[in-house]
């Protein structure tokens, strides 16, 4: 997506505001005085201080790179200083020129003429060419490059943004009913041990709690030792009938 | 508005819609009255619906529509035919590498990987039956999910996913990448 | 087969077609040779492209293309009840004529010239059917490179990209602007 801080008032980006000084300031963009323009452009940053931070880190990068070359053009040998100061000449100069090609371009530019969709011809669209395993390996590398730079974050990295297992406290129910069947009795803390999932363990919680106000389970004991127990004993026929089918 | 340029906004205007255009539309779009415009239409049609032209407009009750002379449709037919067999572009290449690989994946993981949009490409080989959906992810927005097809093996000549060549250690997904994967699908 | 007929057939295929469609594939749709076909073609422009037509042949490097004449794009717009389309952005122009003038190029090299990031607007741009992928740099990374359409040259009004405005002479580009772009891209 376009990134909306770029609609920063008039400046495409810093190069844009650069330029923007040496026309106002009639400079001269072969022969840059750096430390004028180095206050200008601070004077522009600071009145743009208030806006989105990510567009001001390109703009601050590039105060850095002129503070930089103000400090190097204090030294007493002048070559590195010169040097740069030809770097950002010829930037300034080629951006200068896409600019002028855009705007004549952006006068020529019809996006409205029309044109038509392909006629519908009823095809059989099915690709018939054959191509061999090797260039579908071949693609798969350029596409993914040979270190793992490019490959997507494991799904993991998301998951606790975006998956939540809904576990139904119904479902726990019948878990919890289960194992009472096989022996009447079981520990409180047993009912949890298969799981760790967070909504397991809710649901297993609620499940109790349904349980108990159904009066079909009592609970004895306190904190570690508690047992839970079926109430209506010998329920081997319930098993049977009502939870045969789960 | 001179006549010749009355006829030639009516010419575009049939050319551009592609579907059969109303009288009564063509009027209020070129603020002329209906009979003025049925005369131009009908005119155009002369000028148009020679034996041998290649675009004829038609009459369909009050409307009217622009197509090809169908005398003529064994050549369209054959132009559109070579479209549909050419090449597999490199960016389709690359989806279906990564689809073939991966499979089944989603758009987003795809576009991770490239970097770049390839709604257009999925539908393309969608089209050309070398791709298929399979289901939707349980993630919100539920993300279709794309594998290959008995189409694509037959494409590389292979009776399975398996004769692919095998991928460096590197640059399978990881084991615990595989594992959610097959959860989250589930 | 007779001149008429065969012009009639190829304002058929290029009616049909929609996109633009390279004289090679007509001429072989044709069982005819090149040269003949381009003259026929090139007859059937001088035919259509009279300054009233609603209709265009537009030559766009070596294919051709059937389009509104844009002088009649008001009443279009009127009848398929469409909004004018938002004229490019600032910045969709600038990465816009980078992409024209130095193709293939790579996102690095785009975002050198002007100094901010440009994906956004690469994509926008795809999306649009301006510029396109056109395979990947043989440099770690493999960035893909991006390339010119023929909507491009349409929308531009050319033919051919020598068309396009050019260069002032102290940006033609140099030995080491080359030697960045490769460096750059990166």
């Amino acid at each position: 997506m376009e990134k909306l801080s770029y609609k920063l008032p008039v400046f495409e980006g810093p190069l844009d505001l650069l330029l923007y000084l040496i026309r106002k300031n009639k400079l001269d963009i072969c022969d840059i005085q750096i430390s004028e323009l180095l206050d200008q452009y601070m004077e522009q940053i600071n009145a743009m201080k208030e806006e989105d931070m990510d567009v001001a880190s390109e703009f601050l990068e590039m105060a850095a790179r002129l503070v930089y070359m103000k400090t190097v053009s204090l030294l007493p040998k002048h070559e590195e200083g010169e040097k740069l100061r030809q770097e950002l000449s010829g930037q300034l100069l080629e951006y200068q020129e896409c600019k002028r090609i855009a705007e004549l371009m952006a006068e020529r530019l019809n996006y409205d003429i029309f044109v038509r969709e392909a006629a519908e011809i009823e095809f059989d669209q099915t690709y018939r060419r054959h191509h061999t395993p090797m260039e579908i390996y071949n693609a798969y590398y350029m596409a993914v490059g040979h270190g793992k730079r490019f490959i997507p974050p494991s799904p993991e990295v998301f998951s606790n943004i975006v998956t939540h297992k809904i576990v139904s406290v119904s479902s726990r129910i019948i878990h919890v009913l289960r194992r009472l069947y096989r022996t009447n009795e079981v520990r409180y803390k047993e009912l949890f041990a298969d799981k760790t999932d967070k909504s397991d363990l809710i649901a297993t919680f609620l499940a109790v709690l349904e349980l108990v106000k159904g009066k079909r389970v009592q609970i004895n004991g306190e904190k570690g030792n508690a047992t839970v127990k079926l109430i209506c004993g010998g329920v081997k026929k319930w098993r049977l009938k009502k939870y045969k089918a789960q | 508005m001179e006549i010749k340029k009355i006829q030639g906004a009516i010419e575009a205007i049939l050319f551009s819609s592609g579907d059969p255009v109303s009288i009564d539309r063509i009027a209020d779009a070129l603020e002329l009255d209906k009979p003025t415009v049925l005369k131009i239409v009908k005119n155009l049609m002369d000028e148009f619906n020679r034996e041998e032209a290649g675009i004829r407009i038609v009459q369909l009750d009050e409307q009217f529509q622009m197509c090809s002379n169908p005398q003529y449709t064994p050549f369209v037919r054959r132009i559109l035919d070579m479209r549909r067999n050419t090449p597999l572009s490199q960016a389709s290449m690359e989806v279906l590498a990564i689809v073939a690989y991966n499979q089944p994946v989603t758009k987003a993981f795809i576009e991770q990987i490239r970097g770049v949009d390839c709604s257009g490409v999925l539908g393309s080989l969608t089209a050309k039956g070398l791709i298929e959906e399979r289901g939707r992810l349980e993630l919100p927005g539920r993300p279709l999910l794309y594998g290959t097809t008995p189409s694509f093996l037959r494409c590389l000549n292979v009776s399975s996913l398996s004769e692919l060549p095998p991928l460096e250690k590197t640059q399978q997904p990881e084991e615990e990448e595989n594992d959610l994967k097959n959860v989250s699908a589930g």
